[in-house]
């Protein structure tokens, strides 16, 4: 933790944050699956080194118990702590999808505002690795739906850590997803102490013709698709919406308003994903402002494969947003 | 009387004065649903007084309890006021959860009522994370997890209890054996028959005790609660006892053999304590019918509360849904840019 | 079961199904909490008389152990049977999630067809009835959004019967959504033995100026927005999607496309519900043919509360909707 | 040397054939992987070979098994082919899901292999399900389900077992302890220290037995496949186990002992085994190596088949994610309109 690295990978800068939030604050405590550091600091050793420096109260590895590890963290929550719990793959969450949709998000309402549950649940998924059908899927629309838990995702390392402190930080549940295929592409190093607001997107690139909304890892490939199209003369904005849920209309109303097309991308299966609601918001906020249908590209509609072929076809790259871009622009 | 073993007079008469007024409430909330004056979805827990009465005597306000829908014994017995929760039933903006809770979901943080619930069995990982929080705090709190003997055969039981001896959490698991499951007999579908017996398999001890005998459960749960504070780790309490209404309000427990409920109702808890009270402590029937008359008048001025109190705005649909808006952290104090 | 009533509530419509399912395959199954007769046929009597009447090998009732009930109702399936699950209320599915939808829903795909899970998950559920937060939810987004299971729900007895019984005889998992008010609400009795297709929506009433889209107890609100509307002098279509997912997109879009306004109408929050898909398509599919935005009406964004000036602004109502296709009608 | 408490020569030849089988393809699996030829996530199951190997020889293609990702030696054993295998493994249309599972979700019917599942705890539940069709079917089927021993700390274990207990099913839990889950020591995590003794109070037998002991593991396998098919209800096989390899390939395995590790695979089951049938039933070292080449043979056959194999054309997402459209029922033939 001494000097600054230039570069960072997704894991190093989310291990300085936990390590920056820890260090904030005593009431910052970990826990999950394998991560302390008895047991590796993590499977993959994104949590390395926490529990060696900030001990074994504060940072511990579980039982494979998902509800009792969210159930943990509500109470620690309740109980005036800030516990950051790991759920270690996304499809996990459905075990304990109890203790997350009916109580961590539910309490603060149905207490009447006496308690709250500041609890950050870090979660990691992503195909595009070959491990199938239920170790790859992307559930936020289930969170996004849920009144009172927030979704926050990342598209480069450095906002990876000042997302995730704003996630430890906020006094309301937050699911933090992680991506596997982030965790070994290395980005500029975050700026140390700097939290990056909830609820704002991030214009990452400015442009006039068309709007290309996404998060999580899927935004590098919007970006891509942006660059490709600038080679054919298009002007492409592309927005990282950091927070799914909620999240941030305004930004997206100005930019599809100005641009009058809008794309919208993630990797969840299309139907009746994030997608479709910000779609359905732009229709109604925008219409007749519209240059053309607001288009969607995610997931096709089944099980992740684990074939290489076939997951590849599964998941959007930038030729499909490319395609679904042009058809916008009427090209 | 007293002695190491045995609650002295005043401990018994106070959780005496518990009982009564859960069971007072109770009456009156009954004859107020039933006479149209609220409408809730109501879970007595008439038959169940005195476990969360013998057991709270050992508890102080900030020790957690987190219950269930047939929770309002728990609630009381832990310090709640009979207005919140009367205003709450009544949906009113000066319930405990101004109305947006309701009945299953009483929250009392000033008396440790952290979370009242109505999914079966959920209870437990909470309060595991309310006594983890003690641990950490290095404070003397300990939590108590209320559930019902059907919640046994769900698997947060078996996650709650795993985890909380892994951990050694300052936790008492409180199984409320009430021989029914809604319409489902204890027997017929709880293998092995026995929720104590559970325990040891997940490291930590089981005990099964009269739930309804206020002395025994005074006994087991003063040595839970010791093992708790001492830092030497979680117990599961089995405490037996029987549901007098049927599972809500509006059952008949037509599914509950006549003669079984005869039975336990004959041996009411409350009355049973009372007249140990008298033959046993030297209790007078005046001191009894003092305590009474003031939780007759508690009740009914809590009533009265509720049913004169306002409804809740719509705007309250739209706050505490999340925080409300106000300054963030930018930046770190700890970790400044290099 | 003898002769024929004029009318009967969803509660009977619903055991009437059950019942001529098991006499018609004897590999059909039920089983979930309290539901066989020594339990009293269910807390709400809907099961009765199946366990006395089939017997109880092929009625159970189970302890309280969702994901062990749905697991049973998987591998009864993949051994053969047709098993009809009940998870009392929707909102315990949560605790089931896992099994709902990393496996029953997935099995036919990763096996690549191998397996299939005919199963039905009877559930129950909605707001009304002061039951709050934990007890009232509509979560049907969760499952629309899951390839490989089907979101079904009535909006009369008569189709809850034969909605019911073409759950029970699919080849796929089924979710089948029950109402609370609809239980004691009455209404024709449906013919007996005439199964109704899934993923067939129901154009109930035939109309020019606006469509409203509805399923479940809220086609009820919908057609009486209708009714109003009619005395304004408005044509409005009502249809019943009775399989929320996979929809029938091509009734709604040639409605859409013919009367070119629409609300969508759901209990369920708005925010990222079955809506948004819906109006996602139709602004995609129709764009340039809209005469106004689509709308969407549905659950405010929190907790269902208890309270029952509360509960009753939360949920969707006629005037709610009435008010949304005025402002589709620019009036 | 057969006795009535001993597997006679063949039974255990066969165990040592399954055993060795799933050590060859195990062997080539990773050299496969290692070199690039397949690009896949595998959880090796070396050390855990004898117990699937001797619980199968009690076993009819018709009986059930649901396992886990690391289950390929279950499902060896139970007779799914090498080359169905191999190509799923390498995401092949020939493979037993077409590719479409991939190696935490090899399925085949044929031989009873149902389930093969990724999230843990998922199998118990499932084969609850199917014993349950077999018993409403009258059939002799059974099922076994297959976990390690971190899945005995998740919900779905309790809730598996107080059902199968409940309605005592013909299933049978095998819970393959290799001491670790992940990184995660079986110590550390599983509170009580056995999972044998959670049976108990859920109302089943259990066992614990060494499962790298061919003849024990085939004893206690024999005694709980009886138990099952005379419908006296489920068992729980607690079988003590290591596992040779890290969790997946890649794993260094470095939060195990080294000395641990060293130990375990000094006594290699499947070593011991081919030993003793040398030493104590006879059996000739010509024997053994022809079944050894054999194997041999069909394991680079089903590698050779594999890699020669066609990938699935994207048309195959479209496919098995629901059923395929047809006719459906329209009306009941038992119940006609009145
Ligand atoms: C997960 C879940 N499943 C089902 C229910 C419906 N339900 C409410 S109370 C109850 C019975 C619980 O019995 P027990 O645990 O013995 O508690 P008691 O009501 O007897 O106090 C059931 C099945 C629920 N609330 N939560
Ligand atoms: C519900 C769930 N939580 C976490 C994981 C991640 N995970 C995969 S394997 C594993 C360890 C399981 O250990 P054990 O049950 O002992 O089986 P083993 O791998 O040793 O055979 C974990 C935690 C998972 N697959 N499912
Ligand atoms: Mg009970
Ligand atoms: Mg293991």
């Amino acid at each position: 933790m001494s000097a600054k690295p230039a570069t960072v990978n997704a894991m190093q800068a989310i291990n300085l944050a936990l390590h920056d939030a820890m260090k904030e604050d005593d009431s910052v405590i970990v826990f999950g699956e394998d991560l302390a550091d008895p047991e590796g600091g993590g499977v993959l050793g994104v949590t390395k080194g926490l529990s060696s420096t900030f001990g074994d109260s504060r940072v511990r590895s579980t039982p494979i118990s998902e509800q009792a590890i969210i159930g943990a963290g509500i109470g620690a929550a309740l109980g005036g702590l800030r516990p950051v719990t790991e759920i270690m793959l996304m499809n996990f969450a459905a075990v304990a999808m109890d203790m997350i949709t009916n109580h961590a998000a539910k309490l603060r309402f149905m207490s009447g505002g006496q308690t709250h549950v500041p609890m950050t649940i870090r979660t990691m998924t992503g195909a595009g690795a070959g491990n199938g059908g239920q170790h790859s899927d992307y559930l936020e629309a289930w969170f996004a739906h849920t009144a009172g838990i927030k979704v926050v995702t990342y598209s480069s390392p450095a906002e990876a850590y000042g997302l995730l402190l704003s996630a430890i930080f906020d006094e309301d549940p937050v699911i933090f997803i992680e991506n596997l295929t982030t965790y070994f592409v290395t980005g500029p190093a975050p700026t140390r102490g700097a939290l990056i607001p909830l609820g704002k997107a991030n214009v990452l690139r400015r442009g006039t013709d068309i709007s290309l909304i996404s998060y999580g890892f899927m935004v590098n490939h919007a970006w891509a698709a942006a660059v490709e199209l600038e080679k054919e003369g298009v002007s492409a904005e592309v927005i990282d919406l950091r927070t799914v849920a909620p999240y941030d209309a305004e930004t997206i109303l100005d930019s599809v308003g100005r641009t009058g097309r809008v794309v919208i991308v993630h990797e969840a299966v299309r139907n009746f994903g994030v997608g479709a609601e910000i779609a359905a918001e732009i229709a109604e906020a925008l219409h007749g402002r519209l240059k053309s249908a607001p288009r969607r590209v995610g997931g096709s509609f089944n099980a992740v494969p684990f074939s290489k072929p076939l997951e590849t076809s599964h998941m959007p790259n930038p030729a499909r947003i490319l395609a679904a871009a042009r058809s916008a622009l009427g090209r | 009387m007293a002695s190491d073993n045995q609650p002295d007079t005043s401990v018994l008469l106070e959780i005496y004065r518990r009982a009564a007024l859960i069971k007072k409430n109770d009456e009156k909330i009954i004859a107020a649903a039933r006479s149209g004056k609220m409408n809730l979805i109501y879970y007595s827990p008439r038959g169940q007084e005195i476990i969360p009465s013998a057991l709270s005597v050992h508890l102080s306000d900030d020790d957690y309890v987190c219950t269930i829908y047939r929770g309002i014994h728990d609630q009381l017995a832990k310090g709640v006021p009979s207005k919140s929760i009367w205003a709450e039933y009544a949906g009113r903006v000066t319930g405990s959860c101004k109305g947006k809770g309701g009945p299953m979901h009483i929250t009392y943080p000033a008396k440790g009522v952290m979370v009242t619930t109505g999914v079966v069995g959920s209870s437990m990982p909470i309060a595991n994370g309310l006594a983890l929080a003690a641990q950490i705090q290095g404070v003397q709190r300990i939590a108590v997890a209320n559930f019902g003997d059907g919640a046994s055969n769900i698997g947060a039981f078996l996650e709650s209890l795993n985890l909380a001896s892994v951990w050694q959490l300052p936790v008492i698991f409180v199984c409320q054996n009430n021989l029914y499951a809604e319409h489902s007999s204890f027997r017929k579908f709880t293998a092995g028959g026995s929720v104590a017996q559970r325990a040891e398999g997940l490291g930590m001890p089981g005990v099964t005790v009269d739930g309804n005998d206020a002395v025994a459960m005074w006994r087991v749960a003063r040595e839970a609660v010791a093992r708790a504070r001492a830092g030497e780790g979680p117990t599961l309490i089995e405490a037996m006892t029987f549901r007098f209404q049927g599972h809500l309000l509006g059952d008949d427990a037509s599914y509950i053999p006549a003669e079984q409920l005869r039975a336990a109702v004959e041996k009411d808890p409350v009355l049973a304590l009372r007249s140990h009270l008298i033959a046993h402590h030297q209790v007078r029937e005046l001191t009894l019918t003092g305590i009474e008359a003031a939780i007759e008048r508690e009740v009914e001025e809590a009533q009265a509360f509720a049913l004169s109190s306002k409804w809740p705005t719509p705007d309250e649909l739209l706050t505490d849904v999340w925080a409300a808006p106000g300054p963030v952290k930018t930046h770190l104090s700890t970790s400044a840019p290099t």
